[in-house]
């Protein structure tokens, strides 16, 4: 947790390795068309951390998957913009590019390792396995990088653990083969999906641990996706806050974990613990998110927003920069869509 | 893993002994060879009781019982009533040997159709090739099994014929060899085959195709099929490694619970095409009052039926690793 | 368990969850999704169809079941006889639309007396544990690892050759089904909040069964009730064939029709084809309305 | 009283055997009497001198492929095997000779074993002062097994140890009674009966090599699975349950029956449908398929088939002790049945579809296909409401609703139990038929049918059936029926359930007229004494014969030539098939 922040200033320099420009992917339901990600943009440079902040279901790992192009079944698409991968559009490529981008370019670790592995194979099957869909590597020596990888990942006894089978592991032993295994073709973009979610607190800690010793060790970019700012704070060098599918507030981490503009990005840090403050008082949201599926005209946190008045109820806010002008898609800048925001003034400084 | 098996072994032996029991007693009650000798006058009193002594008729039932099961166990199956005192092991032998290559040639084929059309039918969900597929599988577990074996003696043996012009029968309606064939010989013995396999797998393959599909969407839709996309894998290596391979888990076990369909439609198919195995024997038996065969033949088949439980626990075993230590 | 995109349920704040497929479902989105199921729709509507014509033989049947016209016997399909007649000169639709009162209530009782007694074992295994459950389910294990035909010819010679016989007969070999899903489900309602708060409130077990469980229960049951219909009128008509099926003398079954007059395939085939087609048809509507049940009732059918 | 017990048990034994096979729905009981093994046949003039030297070289060869519908579960010609009518059919009278044989009207004569048949006027039957009975066979020098032994009066008198001594041996009836068999001269048997025997002629219809033995008369351990040495027009190749090979005896010396073809191969179809369908494919050349509906269209060309009488005859029998009985099952009860009945319809119902004209039967035991012993004793009845009324009216039945059922004086309505083979579709029909036949008469049925294992084994023996069921009995060219009328033959405890009386027809008169049949050597007196009982079981009615059940022979012309001659054969209708010749 200590290397993020120090390192946070580090300007974006040339093409950004992962540009994603109006991102839209709906989802067919019975009840109607469900927008997961709505018109989302950003640029992910070299060397950066940025952390996908909300609760679940406002769409975060469905960015992650529309980016790998994973959506989940025939209902789910990607229905404009663009991922661009070092300057590639993937949303155009064909599939065989796509595929083999995934894993040696894109890599993705997911929240829960239990299910995320195989139950039926070995680890250091699994990992060998990321290595020869990519790599002509004969078999063996695919399962000695396997297990140099698990001990990168700080796994002891790697030999024998690579003959386990994931049940056979602890929560953060498993997550650390995720982490291997996504790690092994030193990707371009290393997506984490909640890494920590389902690990004990103690072992989410050794996690982000190793997390932050790969990130300085890769060349790429990461992001991570969580629901705890409290993981974002020390990790990650900016921040975009979804909610219902949109960005409603993105910037500086720091700027943006120390003054919230957004009402719920405000809600969200509430709910987090933290020690400088008596843990007893933690403040929920109330209510929990829309279902974003046919939304209204208004603001889709209004329902649940302490400040709502009648605009949120008819306007939607967008996404405003410094000196409150509409932000701009690609923009680095810090942004916020809300109408009640504070958006002159240090709130939303930017560091750069 | 031996352990695993020599406790399923340990569970299942009680069990099977129970069958047994019941097996003894629903004989007796259709065919008891006490009933048979009552009616049959030639044999003279002392022959009688001392045939009667001799099976120990009138012992009570769990001393016949036990002396019946003793003898079962060490292979000693009793003489046949009705083939003059033959011994009963030998027709069961060969009639098993019949039904296994049967059973065999026709499980392998339903195993290899069904799971591929299930795997089809998922991963191609929705479209022509899904619907098709299932409009099949309930068609096959609709037919009643008779009634398909009959359909099938005549459209392969006669109409089939007919169509293509005079000619000997595209696939022989009945027996194990053509008549008059002595010996092995592959092709005709296959030929031979043919229809009753079939007959019998058609309902296997439906079955086992549903199986397949439900697991293949559950499976697909796993966490770990997704890390196997993420990985960049090809699409055919994340459906047969990652998707088939954990979705022959949960079929094996539902299947292993349809053996005994297996056996239902053993019993019909070999009647039908007078196929020699264990259904056909067991049917005669029962019509003939053999009960020593009778009490074979169903003992026997019980035990494979079970031992085939027990062997898809141990594939279940073998398939799934979390399973293993339990 | 994340199979299902995030945004298609309401999640709650505090992360992942499972869904609670163990809420009783609601019966208004079953019956919507049911209706959405085309092939279990056309097929709900058929054996509507095939129920309401032999429920209503008496009045839509053109002769008696038993009438004979012996001056007319093995005619083919015509305007008197629009299935043609059978060896006694019996009109062969009459007869297929009464014997299909026998065949559904066959498929129906058997269905019912296996659903009710397959609920009644593992409602009580799942919900009592320990040794009652280990004790009815190694029953059910036993049962469903024997031969079942064979069991069910050994009995029904043992029995007899009436209908309640057969029926008795094939319920006596179907019940481990419904028996085991029914005690996986109550194992699982077991945990769930409602039961517990229940049991700790001190609620009787049985009101908890019948208030609680039963409910939660019913859909499972059906889609596997429903699918013992189809294998019962199947069942039927294999023993008919084997000749231990419901004497065709006493009452005329598909079964018994299909199996009595296999020998006629060539020069009546009417007289097969018909009953065949009957128990095939319905079979098939049974199945496809079991299996779009089954659809509807489970939530993670939704987006697949 | 020795005889009749012994013959009894005959008709018990052959239930056992019928049942024994796995399609016993139609030829059920009895496969046959003593009286059905092999005896002799027109075609083999006693003293036709055959020239033993002749070769067989001008056989026109080929291999013949026929369809066995009940497979013999094994060979031993006196055990448990030997009453089933298909082991007689497929194996018996093609591999072993007997002494008296039948010829193709199913009269009786010598065999080629013998030079001739013994007659009272040739002094080959001697009825004795001192009440035995000998009879001496006269056997052809020419007569020889296939290893070339010649059959001489020591395989007689084996044949007739093995039948007593043989642990299982089925049929000792008639046997019993020989005390001795002088084999002195290999070429003359005289066998000595302690009583009169009138079906003396009826035994050694299958003799044995006493050779081929190891010299111990228990045969019981022998030939479960092959027949090596034979006397027949045929030789078995092999034999296994899944097919039969016959190839030709070179060292039969009957020339006219040597066989025409190179081999003979039966197979199992005991599926009816399954077997007119291996028949229609070709993959068998002949049939003899039980009587199924629809065998006229089934069987129209290009196939070709002959039916003729068989020997089996159906009727409804009448339990008169039935457990389940309301009320007394009557004379006039039974006579008042009679008269509700239309047997010419039942017959045209049961057998229309599968013959032209269905034989109604109208004596109770004897077959019209044999001799002159069947009379018309039953053709006084018909539908008849008058005698029904008056019938019941009697014994104080009446019918409250014109349309009704009768009620007799206890409120009890007359509706008799009825069993039969379920899943028999004939007998099914006859059933349904009948119920709606009896209606208008005010006579009420219970069906409840068995499968023939339950019916057969237990439940016809106990006795405990009916009062009405419907099954088929096999008659014999001879006209004895001790066995469904002895009087002391009512299966019962006293004589542990083992009588063939299965009407329970307690008539002294007719029992001791029976039993007085079977004693009568004088074929004139027998026929009085047969006719005797006719009329009076016409009037007691114990069972109501409805008809015989016809035997149809199949073949497909395109590649067989000769089959159809033997169809009413009690030989069956492969017998002669030494003159069958392969079409092209």
């Amino acid at each position: 947790m200590t290397g993020g922040t120090a390192e946070t200033a580090r300007p974006p320099t040339g093409e950004a390795l992962l540009s994603v420009r109006n991102l839209r992917t709906e989802i067919e339901t019975e009840d109607g068309t469900l927008v997961a990600v709505d018109d989302i943009s950003f640029d992910l440079f070299a060397g950066e951390v940025l952390a996908v902040v909300g609760e679940s279901g406002c769409g975060k790992t469905m960015l992650a998957l529309s980016i790998l192009g994973l959506l989940p079944g025939p209902g789910a698409s990607t229905t404009a913009g663009e991922v661009r991968l070092a300057g590639e559009d993937l949303l155009a490529a064909s599939p065989q590019r796509r595929r083999r981008a995934r894993g040696a370019e894109i890599a993705m670790i997911f929240q829960d390792p239990l299910t995320a592995l195989n139950p039926v194979h070995r680890v250091g099957d699994q990992i060998a396995e990321m290595l020869r869909a990519h790599r002509p590597l004969r078999k063996r020596y695919a399962r000695l990088r396997a297990e140099d990888l698990l001990k990168r990942v700080g796994i002891p006894d790697a030999d024998r653990r690579a003959r386990c089978y994931p049940h056979e592991l602890s929560g953060g032993m498993r997550q650390r083969v995720m982490i291997a295994m996504a790690v092994a073709l030193d990707p371009v973009v290393l997506i984490a999906d909640e890494p920590t979610t389902a690990l004990d607190a103690t072992v989410q800690a050794q996690v982000l641990e190793v997390l932050s010793e790969v990130r300085q060790r890769m060349s790429g970019a990461m992001m991570i996706i969580t629901h705890d700012l409290g993981v974002v704070a020390g990790a990650a060098d900016r921040v975009m806050v979804m909610y219902a599918g949109h960005c409603v507030e993105r910037g500086d981490v720091r700027d943006v974990y120390e003054r919230a503009s957004h009402p719920y990005t405000a809600g969200l840090l509430a709910a987090v613990p933290r020690l400088n403050r008596t843990a007893a008082r933690l403040t929920p949201i109330a209510g929990s998110p829309p279902v974003p599926i046919g939304a209204g005209a208004g603001c889709s946190f209004a329902p649940r927003c302490p400040l709502a008045t009648d605009i949120c109820e008819q306007q939607r806010p967008d996404l405003r920069g410094r000196k409150d002008r509409p932000a701009e898609a690609a923009s680095m800048e810090p942004a916020v869509a809300c109408h009640h925001a504070v958006i002159e003034g240090p709130t939303v400084s930017s560091s750069h | 893993m031996i352990r695993y098996a020599a406790r399923r072994l340990a569970v299942t032996a009680p069990i099977l002994l129970l069958i047994s029991l019941a097996t003894f007693w629903a004989a007796g009650e259709i065919a008891s060879p006490a009933a048979q000798l009552t009616v049959n006058p030639r044999i003279s009193a002392d022959a009688r009781q001392a045939y009667i002594d001799s099976l120990g008729l009138e012992d009570p039932f769990g001393t016949r019982y036990l002396t019946w099961l003793g003898n079962f166990v060490t292979g000693d199956l009793g003489t046949s009533l009705v083939r003059n005192g033959q011994d009963v092991w030998p027709f069961v032998e060969s009639a098993m040997a019949n039904t296994l290559v049967l059973v065999a040639v026709a499980v392998a084929f339903s195993v290899a159709a069904g799971l591929t059309i299930g795997t089809l039918s998922a991963i191609r969900r929705g479209t022509l090739i899904d619907h098709g597929a299932t409009a099949v599988s309930f068609l096959g577990i609709s037919i009643p099994p008779f009634w398909l074996g009959l359909m099938l003696q005549l459209f392969f043996g006669l109409y089939l014929a007919n169509l293509l012009g005079v000619g000997p029968p595209l696939l022989p309606t009945a027996g194990l060899y053509s008549p008059g064939q002595q010996g092995f010989d592959l092709i005709d013995r296959a030929r031979h085959l043919a229809l009753p396999a079939m007959t019998l797998s058609l309902q296997l393959v439906a079955v086992y195709s549903r199986y397949m599909r439900a697991s293949m969407l559950d499976v697909m839709g796993s966490d770990f099929i997704r890390t196997a996309r993420a990985k960049g894998l090809r699409e055919p290596a994340v459906v047969v490694r990652h998707g088939v391979r954990n979705a022959l888990i949960p079929v094996t076990t539902q299947a292993a619970v349809d053996v005994g369909l297996l056996v239902g439609g053993l019993i019909v198919t070999e009647r039908v095409f007078q196929y020699p195995g264990m259904g056909l024997l067991f049917l005669d038996a029962l019509n003939a009052g053999d009960y020593p065969v009778l009490l074979a033949t169903v003992m026997i088949v019980s035990a494979a039926v079970f031992l085939m439980n027990l062997a898809a626990d141990l594939l279940y075993a073998v398939l799934d690793p979390r399973i293993r230590r339990v | 368990m994340s199979e299902r995109p995030e945004g298609a349920r309401p999640p709650a704040l505090s992360g992942s969850e499972l869904p609670d497929y163990a809420q009783a479902p609601e019966w208004l989105t079953v019956l919507r999704r049911f209706r959405r199921h085309r092939a279990a729709m056309a097929s709900a509507v058929v054996l509507l169809i095939v129920v309401a014509c032999a429920a209503g033989a008496g009045v839509i049947a053109p002769h008696g079941a038993t009438e004979q016209h012996l001056d007319r016997i093995l005619e083919p399909p015509s305007r008197d006889f629009l299935l043609g007649s059978d060896t006694l000169g019996r009109d062969n639709l009459s007869r297929i639309l009464y014997g299909g009162r026998i065949s559904l209530l066959v498929g129906g009782a058997v269905a019912l007396m296996s659903g009710v007694i397959g609920t009644s074992v593992g409602l009580v295994a799942g919900y009592y544990g320990r040794w009652v459950d280990a004790v009815l389910m190694r029953l059910a294990d036993t049962m469903l690892a024997l031969p079942g035909l064979m069991v069910v010819i050994i009995a029904a010679r043992i029995l007899g050759d009436g209908v309640w016989d057969v029926v008795i007969v094939l319920a006596g070999i179907t019940w481990m089904i419904p028996a085991r899903i029914v005690r996986g489900k109550v194992l699982a309602l077991k945990e769930r909040e409602f039961v517990e708060a229940a049991r700790a409130l001190g609620v009787p077990n049985r009101r908890i069964i019948v208030r609680h469980l039963l409910p939660n229960l019913a859909g499972e049951v059906m889609v596997s009730v429903s699918l013992t219909v189809a294998a019962a009128i199947l069942a039927e008509s294999t023993l008919s064939f084997l000749g231990l099926g419901v004497s065709a003398t006493r009452t005329a079954t598909w079964g018994n029709m299909l199996g009595g007059n296999e020998g006629f395939v060539i020069i009546a085939p009417w007289l097969v084809w018909a009953p065949g087609l009957a128990i095939v048809v319905t079979a098939l509507c049974v199945n496809f309305v079991g299996d779009g049940l089954r659809d509807s009732l489970d939530p993670t059918q939704d987006h697949r | 009283m020795r005889v009749n017990l012994a013959r009894l048990s005959l008709l018990v034994v052959a239930l056992v055997a019928a049942a024994a096979c796995s399609d016993p729905a139609d030829r059920d009981p009895v496969a046959g009497d003593a009286a059905t093994e092999p005896a002799d046949t027109a075609t083999a003039p006693a003293d036709a001198a055959p020239d033993p030297a002749q070769p067989a070289a001008e056989r026109p060869g080929g291999e013949i492929v026929l369809a066995v519908e009940q497979w013999p579960e094994c060979l031993n010609p006196f055990t448990s095997c030997a009453n089933a009518t298909w082991m007689i059919w497929s194996v018996l009278v093609h591999v072993l000779p007997g002494l008296m044989e039948y010829d193709i009207n199913n009269n009786i004569g010598a065999s080629p074993v013998l030079v001739e048949a013994p007659t009272v006027e040739n002094g080959g039957a001697v009825l004795n002062d001192d009440g035995t009975l000998t009879i001496t066979y006269r056997l052809n020098d020419e007569a020889r097994w296939s290893d070339g032994t010649p059959i001489t009066s020591t395989d007689v008198w084996f044949t007739w140890r093995a039948k007593l001594d043989t642990e299982g041996s089925l049929n000792t009836i008639g046997y019993e009674l020989i005390t001795d068999v002088d084999h002195d001269d290999p070429h003359t048997a005289v066998v000595t009966f302690s009583e009169p025997y009138a079906p003396w002629r009826y035994l050694f219809g299958t003799i044995l090599p006493a050779h081929a033995f190891d010299g111990s008369t228990d045969i019981s351990g022998h030939w479960n699975d092959s027949i090596p040495v034979s006397g027949g027009p045929w030789r078995q190749e092999s034999w296994s349950q899944e097919q039969h090979i016959l190839v030709p005896n070179e060292n039969y010396w009957v020339p006219e029956r040597m066989p025409q073809v190179d081999r003979v191969v039966m197979v199992p179809r005991e599926d009816t449908d399954t077997e007119i369908v291996a028949l229609q494919t070709g993959e068998v050349m002949a049939a003899f398929p039980q009587p199924f509906p629809g065998a006229k269209e089934r069987l129209a060309p290009p196939l070709a088939f002959v039916a003729g009488a068989g020997t089996y005859i159906e009727g409804l029998w009448i339990n008169q002790i039935a457990p389940d009985r309301q009320f007394e099952i009557t004379k006039n009860l039974r006579q008042a049945l009679a008269y509700s009945l239309d047997r010419e319809r039942i017959a045209d119902v049961a057998l229309g579809p599968i013959i032209d004209d269905p034989v109604v039967l109208q004596c109770a035991g004897w077959n019209p296909a044999f001799g002159d012993w069947c009379a018309d004793d039953f053709a006084h009845y018909g539908q008849d409401m008058a005698k029904v009324t008056e019938l019941l009216t009697a014994e104080g039945w009446t019918r409250p609703d014109p349309d009704g059922l009768w009620v007799n004086a206890d409120g009890v309505e007359l509706v008799l139990q009825w069993n039969t083979v379920a899943g028999n579709k004939r007998r099914e029909d006859v059933q349904a038929l009948v119920a709606e036949m009896t209606r208008p008469f005010g006579i009420g049925w219970e069906i409840i049918n068995y499968d023939p294992g339950e019916l057969f084994q237990n439940r016809l023996p106990a006795m405990n059936f009916g009062p009405v069921a419907l099954f088929a009995n096999s008659t014999s060219p001879d006209p004895t029926v001790t066995a469904h009328y002895d009087i002391n033959g009512i299966p019962s405890e006293d004589n542990g359930f083992s009588g063939q009386n299965f009407t329970a027809y307690a008539n002294q008169q007719a029992s001791d007229l029976a039993f007085a049949i079977d004693a009568e050597i004088d074929e004139a007196a027998r026929l009085e004494l047969v006719r005797e009982l006719g009329t009076l079981l016409g009037s007691d009615v114990p069972w109501i014969p409805l008809y015989v059940l016809p035997n149809l022979l199949a073949w497909n012309p395109e590649v067989l030539d000769g089959p159809g001659g033997w169809v009413s054969s009690v030989y069956g209708g492969f017998y002669d098939m030494y003159d069958w010749t392969v079409v092209g």
